[in-house]
């Protein structure tokens, strides 16, 4: 076992990868020379070369369909799309190409890629640096979206990802980055990718959440535990898309409660289908209103501190939420 | 770094002073002439059959452009990828996809390679390395760019023929893949048939140059204008592409300046062009104009263009009778190959959970 | 008082605004000599000239960001996107300048623009040509997105949009554009753009739709009315979004029971935030769980009819969500 | 097309044969001077700020680059357009936004024109036409020619400058702008800073061509390079390219050779370039050659300078201290300006309903 950091477990397991298969290669902005804006990639240009370690033009577009590409004709790839904001450029190659090639060629053409994608608010980055935008790809059938938030899960479902012969959209964090250490064991090893995971156990009310919001959840749960003995079962997602939702019916069908926590937009968030499965799947079960932690309807975030903290969760938020739903 | 040809005389340009294409043999031009014949015999049926209403959907046919279709696919490497746009469904046909497969997918049989799912025109197959290509215009080119990458990667000699129109140069996903090729010195052919239209757009609103060619000095590559009417001048350049790709000189833009003789699709009656202008590009028809040069080379008779057609039309026809044959498919195939495993059961038993636990007060 | 297609409406509500204001003007491809792929811009180009008829080189992302700059210096464009399907290319200017660039610029800068875009399946489009895509921009704040369901909606929210001061994405439904008529106005009228309309009066279940389902949603409502006596209240959404969640709030209330129809994929399909929304704010009123009709989890719409006709919504699975919610 | 000018002597490029920079008047030459030095002095502050954690988030500085800031944006009309990149927040110094408001959005305070919503470097000024930029490399070219539509639409003689890096022009965006532009024959000047890496990514990767300028024959207008350490060539081939724009010519493309002194952003030690190439560029500091190329002309002393420093200086303190008294912005702005109307009520106050009808059993 070793302790590290999320973005070591990301860059241990791009090194592992790279090593057990060669046609395992990284194209993006900055990962060689530089390792990456974030440094997930460091050591690889060294290690592996240029040929696989592509400093790419400045074309998110290219960086994704070239990887469809030789992903069709036998490769690995990894592209990295350096911000989440920074991936309208490669909309069509992501949502029309990499999702629909499998469906529109009836399997005999697919292409295996792994796109990382940095992303994430609460670290100042403004309105070009901070959002989520995983709901365009959740809606979009034929793309597996994982978002971990841990490190042992960062460095499993990675591999697993890029192992995986699906187009794999892998949020990663910011935030998350260097804030988070854990053991990580030192053998290789996956993390299914189909899986959510019951992170605490609890009988009264069940939280769904998942990124850095899932780290706020696990603190508020051990606040109300505090405060009023209240018992939250907090249900990491992990996989945004396809949901794993017997793991979150199974809980809320023992609690009869359920609060949902993300830190992108209201409107359409992950929340909202979380919501909507339990609401037809799980009607029965219920005893309160499901709600939802989120950030209001605007764009996020704005710079200012002041600004940003409004739109952003915070324990407090979650907190009100569960004793919201246990006055029900 | 641009050149026009003109090889065998179509009047279409200023004849070239590049004669490369004087060596080829009476076989291959007599090839040449075959698939022009096919493509053409294949698309006149599918419009009937269009218009018979015997399969749905819509087709964009490559009548009058088959000098194009021809020359820039024909003798490619079964593991040479074609990255085909909507108007390039005959590409197959040079590739060698059977004729009863392609009609499978025109019918959206359960045959056809995709099984139904994508619409007549777009239609890939993975045994010859098809693309099996999505509407986005241009987005044909970005894979392929990805293919002639990993061919790169892994020392391969195969080439990636990317298919595209005039309009598509104006998007950003054209200039993205050229640009990525170039910088990375790929094994691509960059093919773009200039038919003067995007739909109904003609190509002075697409871009401000007379030659789409000279958009190749942007990206440092090659670029070439040919006569797209004429299968001598494609194939000749397109044989110097190939090579150049091939032993690792890098892409090329290959402009071929042609027309489209019919409308858009088969629902457009293609009223935004004159008539003067569509009699005169069908007088240069490249299937004429290759039986003049094949004839003052004693390579061509009536006598042989009917065998052909017999012999083409008895082969669609047993397509066809195949295609007709072939099942439609299943309801609920439509929830498979979404992903690497089924879906079916997730999306036709959904449980319901009821609680476990007494309800509190 | 005439009657008018849809796609009538449409073409008569841009003859008109263009006629009002000559700040208003189309950009799109073929908008202009042919007249729109499905002749929504038809007469506009010999009547308005090619100044204010735009026939653009083939680049979405041109067409849309070129109208927000222009809608910046005091036009008010109307671009046309030909299938929603081929919007991915002008992802960046309508989700990340569009839709930010008055809360970037604290209300300075604004873009006024009206994006149409025909949208929906059921005519055998295949892949290319059948899809929705308004979850996209559902999920994207400061953008209002509508989706008239009528001829006289079209018509009124068309000329209420573009003279909006905010970026409207328009989605007009291609299979309603020839297959419905309905008298409209011969004067001047618009539609408010933030309202939903209660299309029919019922209480024994709410119905929630839009667009070309709306109008099957009324038919299986007439369906259950006949078959069991059972009185269906249809909700037609309009406006997507910002979603007017008190007009099926209320009637939830009313009726206790909801279901939620729509073409697009299930997953944060539009119906998942409606679910969510009456399931956090109307718990207390609902007797059944939440019921979506939409199409599977898959790539919409695959071509061949049998594979096309399974992933579609028809008057028989509505009835059936019908029967299940007043089952239960 | 494509010319290379030197005429301050750099010592950048091969000395040009243009000599249109010679008939610049003192007082011009002085004043870009002067505006250098003004971008130069305000920019070392905020690094200062940035380091003394004054304000958050981060920064892109020009330093090394002031000759082409200064040129491409000086003189211009306040109804012509500058569409800036992160790296031109000193074009707001040229357009004539107050230094107070520069520093409040600096500091993301309630006085900024975007009252605290933009990052530092992304910066608007709607009374002077300077688009509030988002970070989507090349966006902003994009929404500038849409205002350059407008201005032709209303035979308004109006012109848009946008400015990017070489690394935008890898992006469809910046293809798309820039052919839209030229088949419209729109009043805009694009204005590139080959600075020669995209944060870590030299140019080389970016494109194939040696000089971006070249990029403009596949376009049909007219493409320039010039030296972006000279301010006179800059600023001499602007002139010519405004006039152009203004007088219905349509687009330039304008390749300014040049090079940033520090990393991409402040958070970038820049260890992927060497010192010695660093050092280079140094030796050829844009400043520095216009006082030795303003010596010669007797145009420039030490105390001028001094002078000058002291009343920039004292201006930016002034700004700076209006900045830190400016407010902070209140939580709840968070919910203004998203829509014309207000979401306040909505997003603040959600309403619960109740059953109004008894429920069935
Ligand atoms: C991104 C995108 N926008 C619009 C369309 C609709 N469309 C299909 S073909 C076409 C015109 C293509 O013109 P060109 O590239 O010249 O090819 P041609 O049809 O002439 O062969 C258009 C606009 C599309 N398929 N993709
Ligand atoms: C679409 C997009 N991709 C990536 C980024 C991240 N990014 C910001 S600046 C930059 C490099 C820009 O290089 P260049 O255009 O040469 O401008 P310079 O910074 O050198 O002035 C990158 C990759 C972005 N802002 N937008
Ligand atoms: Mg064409
Ligand atoms: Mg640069």
């Amino acid at each position: 076992m070793a302790v590290m950091t999320y973005i070591d477990a990301i860059n241990s397991a791009l090194h592992e990868e790279m090593e057990r298969d060669p046609n395992v290669f990284i194209i993006g902005e900055d990962v060689g020379k530089m390792g990456g804006a974030f440094k997930a990639t460091k050591g690889l240009l060294e290690k592996f070369g240029a040929e696989r370690v592509i400093d790419s033009p400045l074309a998110e577009g290219a960086i994704v369909s070239s990887s469809i590409g030789a992903a069709m004709a036998g490769m690995r790839p990894v592209p990295e799309i350096q911000f989440a904001d920074f991936i309208t450029p490669a909309m069509d190659a992501i949502t029309q190409q990499a999702a629909k090639l499998r469906y529109r060629s009836a399997g005999t053409q697919t292409c295996p890629i792994t796109v990382r994608v940095c992303y994430g608010g609460s670290v100042g980055g403004g309105l070009s640096h901070s959002q989520s935008l995983t709901s365009w790809f959740i809606h979009c059938p034929g793309l597996i979206v994982v978002a971990p938030s841990t490190p042992y899960d960062a460095k499993g479902m990675l591999k697993a990802a890029i192992r995986n012969d699906d187009p794999v959209m892998f949020f990663e964090h910011k935030k998350l980055y260097r804030s988070l250490k854990e053991e990580v064991p030192k053998e290789d090893y996956t993390v299914p990718l189909l899986k959510a995971e019951v992170r605490r156990k609890g009988t009264d009310l069940t939280a769904i959440s998942y990124g850095y919001t899932l780290q706020l959840t696990m603190q508020a749960a051990e606040a109300v535990k505090e405060k009023y003995g209240i018992d939250v079962e907090v249900v990491d997602l992990r996989t945004l898309a396809p949901l794993d939702t017997d793991a979150f019916l199974n809980s809320v069908a023992k609690t009869s409660r359920a609060v949902i926590v993300h830190e992108d937009n209201r409107t359409l968030g992950i929340g909202a289908e979380v919501s909507a499965v339990i609401a037809e799947q799980a009607f029965d079960c219920l005893e309160a209103p499901i709600l939802r932690v989120t950030a209001p309807d605007v764009p996020l975030l704005p710079a200012a501190a002041e600004l940003e903290r409004f739109c952003t969760i915070s324990v407090e938020k979650i907190v009100d939420a569960f004793e919201r739903t246990m006055e029900h | 770094m641009t050149t026009t040809q003109d090889l065998i005389g179509t009047g279409a340009l200023q004849p070239g002073t590049d004669s490369s294409g004087k060596d080829l043999d009476s076989a291959l031009l007599r090839r040449l002439y075959t698939y022009m014949l096919k493509c053409r015999t294949v698309e006149d049926r599918i419009r009937v059959l269009y218009r018979q209403g015997r399969f749905a959907g819509n087709y964009f046919n490559a009548i009058g452009q088959e000098a194009t279709e021809v020359g820039a696919t024909i003798d490619l490497l079964p593991e040479d990828t074609v990255a085909p746009s909507h108007r390039n469904f005959v590409a197959h046909i040079m590739k060698g996809t059977p004729l009863p497969l392609m009609f499978a997918h025109i019918y959206g049989r359960k045959d056809s390679p995709d099984q139904g799912r994508s619409a007549p025109a777009h239609c890939g197959y993975a045994p010859l390395n098809i693309i099996t290509p999505s509407s986005t215009i241009a987005a044909q080119l970005n894979i392929g760019t990805g293919i002639a990458l990993a061919h790169k990667m892994r020392r391969k000699p195969y080439v990636v023929v990317a298919l595209s129109g005039e309009g598509s140069t104006s998007l950003g996903f054209w200039h993205e893949a050229v640009n990525f090729s170039a910088v990375h010195k790929l094994p691509m052919i960059f093919v773009v048939e200039n038919n003067l239209y995007a739909e109904s757009v003609p190509v002075a609103l697409q871009t401000a140059v007379e030659d789409i060619s000279v958009k190749a000095q942007a990206y440092g590559i090659p670029g070439i204008t040919v006569d797209g009417n004429d299968v001598v001048a494609v194939y000749t350049a397109m044989r110097e592409a190939i090579e150049r790709a091939r032993s690792g000189g890098g892409p090329t833009l290959l402009e071929s300046k042609t027309y489209r003789w019919y409308g858009h699709s088969e629902i457009d009656p293609a009223k935004y062009r004159d008539s003067a202008e569509v009699e005169y590009w069908k007088s240069r028809d490249p299937i004429a104009a290759m039986e003049r040069y094949l004839t003052e080379r004693d390579l061509w008779t009536e006598q042989w263009k009917k065998e052909l057609l017999a012999d083409i039309n008895r082969e669609i026809d047993e397509a066809i009778s195949f295609a007709e044959r072939s099942p439609a498919p299943q309801a609920e195939e439509a929830l498979d190959h979404v992903y690497s495993f089924s879906i079916r059961e997730r999306e036709l038993e959904r449980k319901t959970y009821s609680p476990q636990y007494p309800r509190r007060q």
